[in-house]
């Protein structure tokens, strides 16, 4: 698993001097870390094609950077006249905030989170500013969007084809933690533009909700290093983080997926973790890890029972048993699906 | 992956892994002169795999893939897993190339200067640099053309031509039978040959040379040829490449610098020996 | 409504290199390029002394140059709903 | 950089050096093209594709003929085509309205706009992107 090897490069870039370059470079590009493994090594002495391709990955990071701040700018453009709050999620408030996380960071989606009281006006001034509802969202998966999840069916901008997705708060409604969104837009942070992203603690928060405790650990690798990288700067800036950060995991009902993620960051990058938490490794966490590092040298997933078993879990996490009886249904009796 | 093989076409290196050994067996006969990339190391990683595992042995059908993927790609038989494979480095190229200006077009050098041909698929482009490369140029690449943004050369990217259909006669007439791979039929893109450029192409694939004249080649019309405005070659240079937008204000600077420093023509062609006969007089004009 | 006051980036944010007639910006902050014909680049010129709205703007203009047609406001509207969709301008 | 570098100068670039006519321009003309990433293009020449018709997640919907997806049954509109069409096929019904083995006619054009109006992110959309002509 060339996972291992490239938890290794991240962690320790002085570590990695003569090894499987191809198998590091390709679990790197597959894991979207390329750009994150290219800064991380830009001071090691490397052969002359790989230091090519960690240059050029640097560079394909600084436009990442530059399209998603710009994204963010348009929906601040078309949002403003609202009035609202317009908190900026995951990899873009990283980016905005200059946070060490964004180094080399990539960039899917933009991410917003705003009131629930405000999602109609929110997506009807950004439709109105040319972003469109996507075709395949119409139907059974729109109605279920609405009425069970934590954002609205993803917007794409006609012109610039990236997407938007509006949330409204950090977990579906269906799962079994609440998080308070009210608190989560209350103590957010408001950044020179206006815009506004959580606060420090609160980010840890939807960053381990996010990875443990919705989806099926895809990009797992990526969630746990933005992770290690929010961690240690934001307990290096501020002596009471552990203490505020343990509050509002149970404040948002997310102490397990935070106390599994803090064990996980810990365990794969280092991650120095605050003396109290004693990281003591179970057996669903090595079925955790095992699954994050199902990635072998030639960029193809590994494991795919684990896997499997993940993305069922995913499903099971997400809603109550006779509602995923019901959601499986609804999918199953469609036209088989082409993959 | 079951087999690997490695090769390296002008600047870049691919690793190619495949579930099958036909396929790659294939691409080392046609690309038996290449220079062997250094220590293993690779830019791109290529991988043929069987679509759903079963399907290794029952219909083998081969899903390309990659350090970069399309979601939309269809699997090829396994029978045309050689056109997998080339298809395979291409795509690697087309998304994830970010070191040089990729232009889809192809190049062929004389003394030092080279020329840009570009146009739409079907536009003749390729064979027309083919044919040029048996006739006193040197093919530096029918598929990519590679913008070193620093020094503003065109750096070569010699791999294997793909000839289609009517091509593979042409150049048939013109190339001894040992640089050609197996004749594919029934493709996608109908019947398609390979043909790996001559030796002076190889040997030089690490030589760069400065751009001197760009053409947009346009096949089966009436003669015809006339300039192109510096706005229209901006505009279709930037939909030739599949990267400028990702190289941000290097890319913008790189694609102004080469308009600026070289004339544009149109030229239709109702044969491709018309073609040569063109393009050697406007080398003549160009050059005096 | 009142009529809204519009801002370009400066101009140190656009690189601008004028090609037969058109004229292509390279937008720093978007890192996008733009192929303009003209009005645009005399609009985009026009906003660089401060911010304005569209009556304004015609006066800027009108120190500049002369106008053909005499539907002036309509298109100029209509040129500024482009230049705000591509980001080049915004409300302020 | 100075403002009076002639290339390349946000500001001081237009300025005419005699009174010119500005042309405003119709409210429905077009000033400003932007480039847009070309992927598309060059992946056309690099790429097997096809285009499931519709994508996996219509679910049994139907297709009217202005490619819009409606429910099932809907009168007028054309049943899910039940395989992904080839690139090739595609270019030919878009560009000469040839219909695909095993279509009619109508169906077909119900196809061609449905293709027509996909979407980025959609299943099929690079596809079609591929295959567009360049203007």
């Amino acid at each position: 698993m060339n996972a291992r090897l490239l938890v290794r490069a991240l962690r320790d870039p002085a570590s990695v001097t003569n090894c499987d370059w191809p198998g590091l470079i390709s679990a790197a590009r597959a894991e979207q870390l390329i750009g994150s493994l290219a800064f991380r090594m830009e001071s090691q002495p490397v052969p002359a094609r790989v230091a090519s391709v960690f240059g050029a990955a640097r560079r394909d990071a600084a436009y990442a950077r530059t399209q998603a701040l710009w994204e963010a700018e348009m929906a601040r453009r078309a949002l403003a006249p609202l009035g609202v709050p317009v908190i900026l999620m995951k990899g873009t408030a990283f980016h905005a905030a200059s946070y060490d996380a964004c180094i080399g960071r990539s960039v899917g989606d933009l991410d917003i989170m705003v009131p629930r009281a405000s999602l109609d006006a929110v997506e009807a001034a950004l439709i109105d500013a040319g972003w469109e509802r996507m075709k395949e969202a119409e139907g059974y998966d729109d109605v279920y969007y609405r009425r069970w999840m934590h954002e609205l069916p993803p917007l794409i901008h006609r012109a610039r084809d990236r997407m938007i997705d509006v949330h409204h708060t950090i977990l579906p409604l269906t799962a079994r933690p609440t998080p308070d969104a009210g608190a989560l837009i209350a103590d957010s942070v408001e950044l020179e533009n206006g815009l506004r992203i959580l606060s420090p603690p609160d980010i840890i928060v939807h960053a381990a909700a996010h990875l443990l405790a919705d989806g099926d650990l895809a990009g797992g690798l990526r969630n746990l290093w933005d992770i290690d990288r929010l961690l240690r700067e934001f307990a290096a800036a501020d002596p009471a983080f552990w203490d505020k950060l343990r509050a509002r995991a149970r404040l948002h009902q997310l102490e397990r997926a935070v106390a599994r993620a803090l064990r996980l960051a810990h365990r794969l990058y280092g991650t120095p973790l605050e003396k109290r938490d004693s990281p003591s490794f179970s057996i669903a966490d090595r079925l955790f890890e095992a699954r994050i590092l199902a990635r072998n040298g030639w960029g193809q997933e590994k494991r795919k029972l684990l896997r499997f078993a993940f993305y069922v879990r995913s499903h099971w996490l997400r809603m109550p048993p006779l509602m995923l009886a019901r959601h499986l249904w609804t999918k199953a009796t469609r036209r088989p699906a082409r993959s | 992956m079951r087999h690997r093989l490695d090769i390296r076409i002008g600047p870049v290196a691919f690793r190619i892994g495949s579930a099958w050994k036909a396929p790659l067996d294939a691409l080392a006969r046609l690309y038996a002169s290449y220079p062997a990339p250094e220590d293993g190391l690779a830019d791109f990683t290529v991988r043929l795999e069987p679509e759903r595992p079963w399907r290794r042995f029952i219909r083998p059908s081969v899903a390309i893939r990659g350090d970069y993927t399309l979601a939309d790609a269809a699997p090829l038989s396994l029978a045309h897993g050689l056109l997998a494979a080339e298809m395979g480095m291409n795509l690697q190229m087309a998304l994830g190339q970010k070191r040089y200006l990729l232009l889809h077009a192809a190049t062929v050098e004389r003394d030092g200067r080279a020329l840009i041909m570009t146009g739409e698929s079907g536009a003749g482009k390729s064979t027309l640099a083919a044919l040029l490369g048996e006739r006193g140029w040197r093919l530096m690449g029918d598929e990519f053309a590679l913008l070193d943004m620093a020094s503003g050369d065109l750096l070569p990217f010699p791999r294997a031509v793909s000839l289609k259909n009517g091509a593979i006669e042409v150049m048939q007439a013109e190339v001894p039978a040992e640089r050609f791979g197996p004749r594919l039929d029934g493709t996608p893109k109908g019947a398609i040959r390979h043909m790996r450029p001559n030796a002076e192409a190889i040997d030089r694939m690490g030589e760069g040379a400065t751009p001197a004249l760009i053409l947009f080649p346009r096949f089966g019309e009436t003669q015809a040829v006339r300039g192109v405005g510096a706005a229209e070659v901006f505009m279709r240079l930037t939909q030739a490449s599949t990267n400028y937008v990702a190289l941000g204000r290097d890319g913008f600077d790189a694609l102004n610098r080469l308009i600026a420093a070289n004339p544009a023509l149109a030229i239709d062609y109702p044969d491709t020996e018309t073609a040569v006969a063109l393009v050697e007089d406007f080398w003549r004009a160009r050059a005096a | 409504m009142a009529s809204p006051v519009y801002i370009a980036d400066s101009g140190s944010a656009v690189l601008t290199v004028a090609l037969d007639g058109l004229s292509v910006l390279f937008h720093a902050p978007s890192g996008m390029t733009h192929i303009v014909a003209t009005p645009a680049p005399e609009i985009l010129d026009a906003l660089q002394t401060g911010p304005a709205d569209a009556p304004e703007l015609i006066r800027r203009l009108r120190e500049r140059y002369d106008f053909e047609g005499d539907e002036a406001e309509g298109a100029l509207h209509a040129r500024l709903d482009e230049l705000e969709a591509a980001g080049l301008v915004r409300r302020a | 950089m100075s403002g009076t570098d002639k290339d390349q100068a946000g500001g001081s670039a237009f300025v005419p050096s005699r009174r010119t006519v500005l042309v405003l321009g119709a409210a429905a003309a077009s000033t400003v093209v932007t480039v847009r990433p070309a992927l598309a293009q060059a992946a056309g020449s690099v790429l097997n594709c096809e285009i499931p018709v519709p994508g996996p997640h219509a679910g049994g919907q139907y297709i009217a003929a202005d490619g819009n997806l409606v429910a099932p049954g809907t009168p007028g509109a054309a049943p899910p085509l039940g395989r992904a069409l080839k690139g090739e096929e595609v270019k030919s019904l878009l560009r000469s309205g040839t219909t695909p083995a095993g279509t009619d006619p109508t169906s077909a054009q119900a196809y061609a706009n449905y293709i027509r109006r996909l979407q980025s992110g959609m299943s099929g959309f690079t596809c079609y992107a591929s295959l567009q002509t360049r203007p």
